[in-house]
């Protein structure tokens, strides 16, 4: 008999180095819990992140990709959100057209201040990961050792 | 007396000044009495320096307050709440047959528990 | 291939408690390309410091990881480390195993795992770092003030002070602002004009400051050290150098129904005129809407008067083009509109006013030469009801500010000592929410407004004003005393709640400048860096950062001008390091990174190559110039061809650290 | 049409306005076409054609053809002369060096279509009208046009010209189009439907490229699957995902470039319905920031390279439909 392993997804997070990690940092420092499933990439700006990153991630084995930067209007470069924004949408639109079940991405604008936010953002992605399981449609399995 | 007289007369009597009051609440903060009385310390403060006193003076709060003086005390801006509650006291009892307590009063309030000595003061206090 | 050296750091604690250090140092010592590790307590202390320099040193580093707290904390630290031990300061990395995993997770199994992926995502990287050094572009020794009122003066003198030339852009005929308009200064009550006058003289007489006035900026190019700034100088009609100010066609200009904008319009101008007496510079103006020799070609009395034939009706807008290390944003504030507040009747009573109204009629150089007198029947107002917090604190929806106005308080205590101080007869009311009056001797103002003034402050809203039979119906509450009150007023005065002035918006858009969505322009750190914009080189100064009285903006102008001689006090300015760039051989030349750029930081040129199949080809190739590029990365993701990267951020090194975290 | 074109084609060759000519020429069968350089009028006369399976889209060339010495003269359909305004805007061909000939185009055939009918051998086909007439070595056959048509072609978006030099026959309209029909039939279908539908599609993908080469967007000088510095290179497909991650980088990076010319469906080998993927991309763009035609306005701001305050949200996307 298979003994069943819980499910412990994996979560790429697309930081932006002055709203969303800066939120990143003040929800641990406020201790703020969140699941050790989700790892942080620093990008200067959200419009730093490509399409290709994400892809790439769950080619890798990523289970589900998120995007956090700077509210729309609050941007460190005025207008980087603006652009992912279009971008993302876009690009999730096709991914959803392709069939990728669309709850695997997601692009969340978290401020420097909302610590809360971003721990509470991780919790319930995670929760919508797992529930969906297993990347398995986007996985690129030459990837797999 | 007229209005504005009545509020001289008051402030006369009690030496308070009104006016330096910031409303803050803390002598109706502080007042043991605050749950017995209809005006509380503030109102009696504010009221007066609005010329708003004929209230003040019909009501039984005047004898509610014990003089603890907490307020004063207390009073960030040293407005004396308690010096202007004696003064409109003051100014009810100084009119003809306003006193507050009368002599053949007492007998029926006499008790074990009580100090007579309380009595003594309170006729003092609310009598001419 | 890469010598890493990795240094887990305990933060004493902090990481020790949750992440087994010394499981993760041996871990990523396993790491392809790690030559060395070892965990401390704390690494950011100078023994820690000393660990790494010594490993560099000793093991031939080419790179270094540094799990520890956020790089937001210590990144520069470490990188310092590195440099002072001859390496390049780019050449290290930070895994953030404390914000981003110890503090937030409990178990420790797999923390230490988190912290074990997130050093090899860091190695990864490292794998793939160059050495980087940041450029380095020249300064222009000049500023440019936007804005003539208290806080750009003040600005204006401190720079010129310094030794550096200023120019100062106001859109109004003279500079002076709303001070000029202002009678007395709380809380010491002296006059605004006797402390403003002088200063505005000192601007105009200082070698070193220009005034545009009558002018706006009209287009701004360029970056931190070097804005090229275009300036459009509106036709006032009237050459400023030939012009003495004499004021004689100010006194014969038929045209005598324009109101009065330095008088709220409260009372009549010239189509020519000169705003006020101590005006900056003291020069007529030609106000085109309402002139009849522009706007019918027959009249031309003030070029018949003017004895220095400075009248010229076939003046143009013009533009000067000029070069500055630094721009000062000083726009100021204006009153919101109050015609959307029905219930103070506002619009339907003149004598329903707004305090700025109130400052004209009680000065003595305004409409009514300094006499308090009813708008309505010029009579003198026996009672006067002042409302607090008009259109301030109020919820987003409806037509008033969310924020506190700030100077309201202090001001209506001022205008309402004031009036109970010329005319003890008065009868001064004022409804508030709160008395706040935080500043220096700013309460025992608005106390002795209490206490020896008489005035009857009174906790409530006015609830609503209604004009009957020349009188001012006021109804309010009393929340203290817990009734209604009906007051016949003679006159009320709304506290306005002020907002930045309209031409901020658009100006911030020239600026690359970012705002709040109260359109106040916002500091590049609301404590620590309260005077400069988060974009390198524009400088804050005033209410156009949010409200300030006038002790507070000349703080700050200060505060903004030693900033600015900071800034041009430098021969050359140091440049981010991490900055786009484009490989030329890639590039197709589309012009779609260009677009994107925030900061036309992008530019093309054609160029000859030698092309692999040896023929030599012009090609049109984006080119990025350094000193602007901020390093967003906003061109890299645009470019199609993948021509364009990013220094420290390049796209194998993002994708080196996806790698590592998905295996 | 054929004759009509044959003659501007010698006209310009012969008046030394042009020094080469960039059509299509026959090949081994009447329907294998390939696009090709004519130098000489005799050339021209000897080998150039104009018919129903003319459909390459020639403006790709000039990117190189620019790049030469004297001038080339081109003959554009109207789909075609999008591509070339957008190759223009992007800068990537010398304006100077081509003379754009409109040529009107009533609709290109699908011969996999014409198979699909059992239809062998063709050895000539005739227009007559709304029909065809098909002589193959087994005899004569009639068919209806529209039944053949390529997909792009029945579903045509437009026949103006965008831009040209000088036009032969008639202006068109832009015309109505159906073709977003098929992307909403997809967007209809559940998730795991719509996911079956594109495994079976991609799976087949070769990776031989003929889309990417034949795509008047992707002209990069150096496509990044191609560069071993991109990080992504990669030349061959070995599991499901590759092509799907070669198909969306692709249409991602053409994406407000892309005028929807339908070559990349037209060269696949695979019979991939590939301009599905970068027509959903234009369907969205249209939905969501407004209409938008690649290569229509060349001072227009590409979707991608532009904002507004006001824009959607990535999650938006989902939640209208439900």
């Amino acid at each position: 008999m298979q003994i069943e392993e819980k499910f412990e997804p994996t979560i790429v997070a697309f930081c932006c180095n002055w709203c969303s990690y800066a939120g990143a940092d003040l929800s641990g420092t406020n201790r703020l819990q969140y699941p050790a499933n989700v790892k942080i990439i620093r990008v200067p700006c959200s419009c730093r992140v490509n399409p290709m990153f994400i892809l790439r991630a769950f080619q890798r084995g990523a289970d589900g990709v998120i995007l956090c930067g700077c509210h729309p209007g609050d941007c460190h470069y005025t207008t980087g959100n603006y652009y992912a924004r279009r971008r993302m949408t876009l690009l999730f639109s096709m991914l959803d057209f392709l069939g990728i079940e669309r709850e695997r991405t997601r692009v969340e604008w978290v401020s420097a201040a909302e610590g809360a936010k971003f721990a509470a953002t991780m919790n319930d992605f995670v929760a919508t990961v797992t529930r969906l399981g297993k990347n398995r449609r986007l996985e690129d399995l030459r990837c797999k050792k | 007396m007229e209005q504005k007289n009545l509020k001289e007369e008051i402030l006369r009597i009690s030496g308070v000044n009104p006016r330096k009051c910031m409303k803050c609440g803390k002598c109706s903060g502080t007042c043991p009495s605050y749950e017995e009385m209809d005006f509380h310390p503030h109102q009696f403060v504010y009221m007066v320096e609005s010329g708003d006193i004929e209230p003040l003076m019909a009501s039984g709060s005047l004898y509610r307050c014990l003089t603890c003086f907490a307020c004063v005390e207390r009073c960030p801006r040293q407005v004396e709440p308690a010096k202007l509650i004696e003064a409109v006291r003051l100014t009810v009892i100084r009119q003809q047959g306003q006193n507050h307590l009368k002599p053949d009063q007492l007998p029926g309030m006499l008790d074990e528990d009580m100090p007579q000595q309380a009595l003594v003061s309170a006729m003092r206090k609310f009598a001419k | 291939m890469q010598r890493i050296g990795v240094f887990v750091c305990w933060c004493g604690s902090n990481i020790a408690a949750t992440v087994d250090v010394k499981a993760v140092a041996e871990a990523l010592g396993k790491e392809p390309g790690v030559v060395y590790f070892e965990d401390y307590q704390y690494m950011c202390s100078e023994e820690g410091q000393n660990k790494i320099k010594n490993a560099i040193r000793d093991y031939k580093l080419t790179g270094a990881v540094i799990c520890s707290c956020s790089p937001r904390m210590h990144e520069n630290t470490f990188r310092k480390a590195a440099a002072a031990a001859g390496i390049n300061s780019f050449m290290v990395e930070i895994a953030n195993i404390r914000e981003q995993c110890s503090w937030i997770h409990k178990d420790k199994v797999s923390a230490t795992e988190k912290a074990i992926i997130l050093g090899r995502a860091a190695i990864a990287k490292v794998h793939l770092n160059a050495p980087l050094t940041a450029g380095e572009s020249p300064v222009v020794k000049r500023a440019l003030v936007i804005g003539g009122g208290i806080a750009g003066i003040q600005t204006a003198l401190d720079i010129a002070d310094a030794g550096f030339e200023v120019d100062i852009v106001e859109k109004k005929p003279t500079i002076g602002g709303k001070m000029s308009q202002i009678d007395k200064t709380f809380p010491t009550l002296d006059c605004a004009a006797c402390i403003l006058t002088p200063k505005m003289v000192d601007v105009a007489q200082n070698e070193k400051i220009r005034i545009f006035s009558y002018s706006e900026v009209d287009a701004v190019k360029g970056f931190v050290g070097n804005f090229k700034v275009s300036i459009r100088r509106k036709a006032r009609f009237v050459d400023e150098v030939k012009c003495t100010g004499c004021g004689l066609c100010t006194e014969k200009c038929p045209q005598k129904k324009v109101p009065n904008e330095f008088n709220l319009g409260l009372d009549q101008r010239r189509a020519i005129y000169i705003p006020f007496a101590q005006a900056v510079p003291k020069v007529a103006t030609i106000d085109a809407d309402y002139c009849t020799m522009l706007k019918t070609g027959k009249c031309g009395v003030c070029s018949k008067v003017c004895a220095a034939g400075a009248i010229d009706y076939k003046q143009k807008d013009t533009f000067v083009e000029e070069e500055y290390g630094a721009i000062v944003v000083a726009t100021g504030f204006n009153p919101i509109e109050l015609k959307k507040y029905d219930e103070f009747a506002y619009s339907q009573s003149p004598d329903v006013i707004t305090s700025l109204e109130f400052e004209r009629i009680t000065n003595a150089a305004g409409p009514t030469g300094g006499t308090l007198l009813r708008p309505s029947d010029g009579t003198h107002p026996k009672k006067i009801v002042f409302v607090q917090c008009v259109g301030s604190r109020e919820d987003g929806g409806g037509c008033g500010k969310t924020y506190c106005s700030k100077i309201c308080c202090m001001y209506t205590a001022k205008h309402a000592m004031l009036t109970r101080e010329k005319y003890p007869d008065t009868e001064v009311y004022v409804f508030y929410i709160d008395v706040r009056t935080p500043g220096k001797s700013f309460d025992e103002f608005y106390r002795r407004a209490v206490e020896e003034y008489g005035v009857h402050y009174v906790k409530g809203m006015v609830g609503k004003v209604s004009p009957e039979n020349g009188k001012l119906m006021v109804r309010a509450s009393d929340l203290i005393e817990g009734k209604q009150l009906n007051i016949d007023a003679d006159l009320v005065v709304l506290a306005a709640a002020i907002e930045p002035d309209q031409s901020a918006r658009p100006l911030a858009t020239m600026l690359t400048a970012s705002m709040d969505t109260n359109d106040f322009f916002t500091e590049a750190h609301p404590k620590l860096r309260p005077v400069e914009s988060p974009t390198a080189g524009i400088f804050l100064s005033g209410c156009c950062q949010g409200p300030k009285d006038i002790p507070e903006t000349v703080a700050q102008a200060s505060a903004c001008a030693a900033k600015v001689i900071g800034l041009l006090a430098k021969d050359k300015l140091t440049c981010n390091a991490c900055v786009a760039h484009s490989s030329e051989m890639l590039c197709n030349g589309c012009s779609t990174c260009e677009k994107v750029c925030p900061y036309g930081a992008i530019s093309y040129e054609e160029k000859e190559f030698r092309m692999p199949d040896r023929t030599t080809r012009v090609r049109r190739v984006a080119s990025v110039n350094p000193a602007v590029c901020q390093g967003c990365g906003a061109c890299t993701v645009a470019c199609p061809s993948g021509a364009m990267d990013l220094h420290g951020f390049s796209n194998r090194q993002i994708m080196a650290e996806v790698d590592a975290i998905c295996k | 049409m054929q004759k009509v074109i044959r003659e501007k084609a010698i006209e310009l060759l012969r008046s030394g306005k042009v020094d080469r000519v960039l059509g299509w020429k026959e090949g081994e069968f009447f329907y294998d076409q390939t696009p090709h350089l004519f130098l000489s009028p005799e050339e021209v006369e000897r080998t150039f054609v104009y018919n129903g399976f003319s459909g390459a889209n020639l403006s790709k060339y000039l990117v190189k053809e620019g790049l030469k010495e004297g001038v080339v003269a081109v003959f554009l359909k109207p789909c075609d002369t999008y591509s070339f305004s957008q190759l223009l805007k992007e800068h990537r061909i010398a304006r100077d060096k081509i003379w754009a000939v409109g040529i009107p185009c009533e609709g290109k055939l699908d011969i996999e279509l014409l198979r699909k009918m059992g239809i062998r051998g063709i050895k000539t086909i005739e227009e007559k009208g709304d029909e065809l007439l098909v002589s193959t070595i087994y005899g004569e056959k009639t068919v209806a046009k529209k039944d053949v048509l390529a997909e792009r072609c029945a579903n045509c978006k437009s026949r103006k010209h965008v831009l040209y030099d000088e036009l032969l026959g008639e202006e068109g309209e832009v015309l109505d189009s159906a073709r977003f029909d098929q992307i909403e039939k997809l967007e209809q279908m559940t998730s795991e439907e719509r996911f079956a539908f594109w495994q079976n599609e991609l799976s087949r993908c070769i990776r031989c490229n003929a889309c990417r080469n034949v795509c008047p967007a992707c002209t990069c000088e150096k496509c990044v699957f191609d560069n071993a510095d991109s990080g992504i290179a990669s030349k061959a497909p070995a599991s499901s995902f590759e092509e799907q991650n070669f198909h969306i980088i692709r249409a991602f990076h053409v994406v407000g470039r892309c005028t929807d010319c339908g070559e990349c469906s037209r060269v696949c080998p695979q019979g991939i319905p590939l301009h599905l993927i970068n027509r959903k991309f234009i369907k969205d763009i249209n939905a969501f920031y407004g209409a938008y035609q690649a290569g229509e306005n060349p001072d227009e701001r590409a979707p991608l390279t532009n904002y507004s305050t006001e824009d959607m949200e990535p999650g938006d996307v989902f939640k209208k439909g439900e």
